[in-house]
């Protein structure tokens, strides 16, 4: 069964490095959030299979806080997107009022 | 019996890694970023779910295979929503699909979606089209394949009509 | 296998490297902060990379475990735990700064600012 | 096993360290040291050190990136720095890489039973926290009650940053980067109108919340503690104020009431130090707590001082979100 889990591990990890090598290329910012989040995913799977490859289940806490808190981070991106076209109005104001 | 469930599981976490890096070939090779979100989305669910599966038969009767469905739980709920909220950043940001016509050749038909032009509108309304979106009549399309386009077109740009207002 | 085995150190060099560079090189201040947080961050890959014992596992010890585990170091972790909190704290803390630097300024760009510190 | 796997994870922190320094776009290095601290992450689990992950996690994967971006949103998205003209930090960074390449020549293989560090105080921390302290988890025994004057000065350390950001992004509103008003009422401060994010999310924060009181509670027995427990409630807040908007999170969680976690967190971990005293023991020697049992007194000590740091993170990191999201709308 050990080897089970180390191919799929490997599977994960070739699959991660695909991933980092689409949040390099981009080539919208848009391209590195979804590289970003797919990472995260890939980090649960890979943090359960590894507990389970340690013989050790009961650190499946660690992938459980990262399915729940992963997703924070798009919001802020979202929110961040939202306010933007503000803030880049706000920014031409003050360059003409200067 | 221990035999049948190793063989199970080994089968489930095989097809799961498959379907995962199936996932990140796709977000590799997919020509833009949507198709890329659906590549990623889609085998992330189907791969994680799998693997997940995988892992519960080999718990046994400890906490972990509840955890790990927990886990499932968690990940079905937050990975849509968070394409959902990518997708969303980036049409409300004006990053346009990349689509074909029935010639293969290029043509940016998202643009005419979005912005709905006057002369692509036709006043002769399917009623899909008018349940899509009834209020806006300039933006009605004759075409049912446009219609569900417009779906995707209507929230963003109701979206910003609300926050100008 | 030998080098192997030293692979973890090297990269900690690598990520110093990098980290230094990218606080003395980039004139931007948030730049530098990220600088130093890979900085950071290559210190807890040192600390961490010490702990590990071969065949071991997370100094957590087991109610059924056989007498002869072995556990991992555990004081590296206890030492790295707290910096990660501390890390996040001073860094939230370099960023008000150039939070305020930008608001009195209009810029964070160590230039511009020296700049417009000499036409004072 | 662990080697290959270490390839992989220490191979691409590099690219992406590399990625990081390369980049002019300031949200682009966020999104990438964002992927860069959940490598790191991985690679703590790996290395067997799962306390050190969960925290990596949360705070890295939860709370830095909210951190930066509201940080970008009130400085710049792109970096202007000219183009590198000398060679001076080239040359300096190459000259302490080289140095330190050549001094881990010398070091101890990854994973040698041998080295140096597993020989002086760890074994013993190893063999007697079962006879003394009776946890299973050593890293919390060492961290709350072993080293628990560092952690004290840790802790304080956290409050005196908390400090320092509330009087840096305190009241005072700024003067140059005012917006007209018709601007200001354009933007939007939350996720309200997104249905779907708002309703999945508000769905999560009680999981979130319950998830960082189970970390709390069982971090003797688990991969926890008070550090992880306060980051992890901190983040469900969070979470709360990017989808409601940070007024109504200020609704929620008043600032007085964060202020007073943040203060009553460092306030219990000195005070059971100082009760040890009073009781006739060291400071911070919880064993004197319970006079008839000693490691019982032990195990109160470290639930007690847990609290302490699980509110004081707390309170530290609700309170600089606020103070960065405040500055948004002014």
């Amino acid at each position: 069964m050990e080897w089970i889990y180390f191919v799929t591990c490997i599977g994960i990890l070739v699959t991660m490095v695909l991933a980092v090598v689409r949040g390099l290329v981009g080539p919208s910012i848009f391209d590195r959030v979804l590289a970003v989040n797919m990472f995260g995913t890939k980090t649960v799977l890979f943090l359960a299979v590894v507990s389970f490859l340690s013989g050790r289940p009961d650190f499946l806490d660690l992938a459980l806080a990262y399915a729940l808190i992963n997703f924070i981070g798009v919001f802020a991106v979202l929110l961040f997107f939202q306010s933007r076209e503000v803030r880049r109005a706000a920014e031409a104001e003050n360059e003409a009022r200067r | 019996m221990d035999l049948l469930l190793d063989i199970i599981a080994s089968v489930c976490l095989i097809a799961g890694a498959f379907l995962v890096f199936v996932g990140g070939f796709g977000v590799m090779r997919m020509p833009d970023f949507y198709t890329r979100m659906h590549a990623a989305s889609l085998t992330d669910t189907g791969g994680a779910a799998l693997i997940l599966i995988g892992l519960m038969l080999q718990g046994g009767l400890t906490l972990a295979p509840v955890k790990l469905i927990a886990i499932f739980l968690f990940l079905f709920l937050t990975s849509p929503t968070a394409s959902y909220a990518l997708a969303n950043a980036a049409l409300l940001s004006g990053l346009k699909p990349v689509c074909r016509n029935e010639t293969g050749s290029a043509l940016p038909t998202g643009q005419v979606v979005a912005t709905g032009s006057p002369d692509a509108a036709k006043p002769a309304g399917k009623p899909a089209a008018k349940k899509t979106a009834p209020k806006k009549t300039a933006r009605k399309k004759t075409d049912a394949k446009k219609a569900v386009k417009k779906k995707a077109a209507k929230k963003p740009a109701g979206k910003s009509a609300r926050k100008s207002s | 296998m030998e080098i192997l085995g030293l692979y973890n150190y090297v990269v900690f060099a690598v990520l110093l490297m990098v980290g230094l560079y990218c606080i003395l090189a980039r004139t931007n201040i948030v730049k530098s902060i990220i600088g130093l947080s890979i900085f950071q961050s290559a210190v807890f890959l040192l600390y961490i990379s010490m702990d590990k014992v071969d065949g071991g596992t997370a100094p957590i010890i087991q109610p059924g475990a056989p007498a002869d585990t072995i556990y991992a170091n555990p004081l590296p972790q206890v030492l790295i735990l707290t910096a990660i909190v501390v890390g996040i704290s001073t860094t939230a803390l370099a960023l008000a700064v150039a939070v305020r630097i930008k608001e009195a300024y209009g810029t964070i760009e160590e230039d511009k600012i020296q700049e417009m510190d000499r036409e004072l | 096993m662990t080697i290959v796997f270490s390839l992989f994870l220490l191979s691409m922190l590099v690219l992406v360290a590399v990625a990081v320094l390369r980049t002019d776009n300031l949200f682009t290095a966020v999104m990438l040291s964002g992927v860069f601290s959940l490598i790191m992450a991985a690679n703590f689990f790996v290395l067997d050190a799962a306390d050190v992950a969960l925290t990596e996690a949360v705070i890295g994967a939860g709370i830095s990136t909210v951190l930066f971006l509201g940080a970008l949103a009130l400085t710049s998205e792109q970096d202007r720095s000219p183009p590198v003209g000398s060679w001076v930090p080239l040359l300096t960074s190459s000259a302490l890489g080289g140095v330190i390449i050549y001094a881990v020549m010398q070091a101890p293989r990854l994973g040698d039973p041998n080295a140096i560090v597993h020989m002086h105080v760890a074994p013993w921390y190893l063999e007697k926290t079962p006879e003394l302290i009776d946890v299973p988890n050593v890293v919390t025994a060492v961290l709350a009650s072993f080293r628990g004057y560092d952690t004290l000065g840790e802790v304080f350390v956290v409050f005196i940053a908390c400090i320092g950001v509330m009087s840096l992004l305190g009241r005072v509103r700024p003067r140059r980067e005012t917006i007209s008003e018709e601007t200001f009422s354009k933007q939007s401060r939350n996720l309200r109108h997104h249905l779907i994010p708002r309703v999945v999310g508000k769905m999560l924060i009680p999981f979130i919340v319950l998830f960082g009181l189970y970390v709390q509670f069982h971090g003797d027995f688990g991969p926890g503690g008070g550090f992880q427990a306060g980051a992890l409630v901190a983040a469900g807040i969070i979470l709360y104020a990017l989808l409601e908007g940070d007024t109504r999170a200020r609704q929620l969680v008043p600032e007085w009431f964060s202020s007073v976690l943040v203060a009553l967190g460092a306030f219990t971990y000195a005070s059971v130090g100082v009760a040890c005293m009073v009781m006739g023991g060291r400071f911070l020697d919880y064993s004197v707590l319970d006079p008839h049992d000693a490691i019982h007194g032990q195990h109160l000590g470290i639930l007690l001082v847990e609290a302490g740091v699980g509110m004081t993170v707390a309170g530290v990191m609700i309170t600089i979100f606020h103070a960065f999201a405040r500055r948004g709308i002014r």
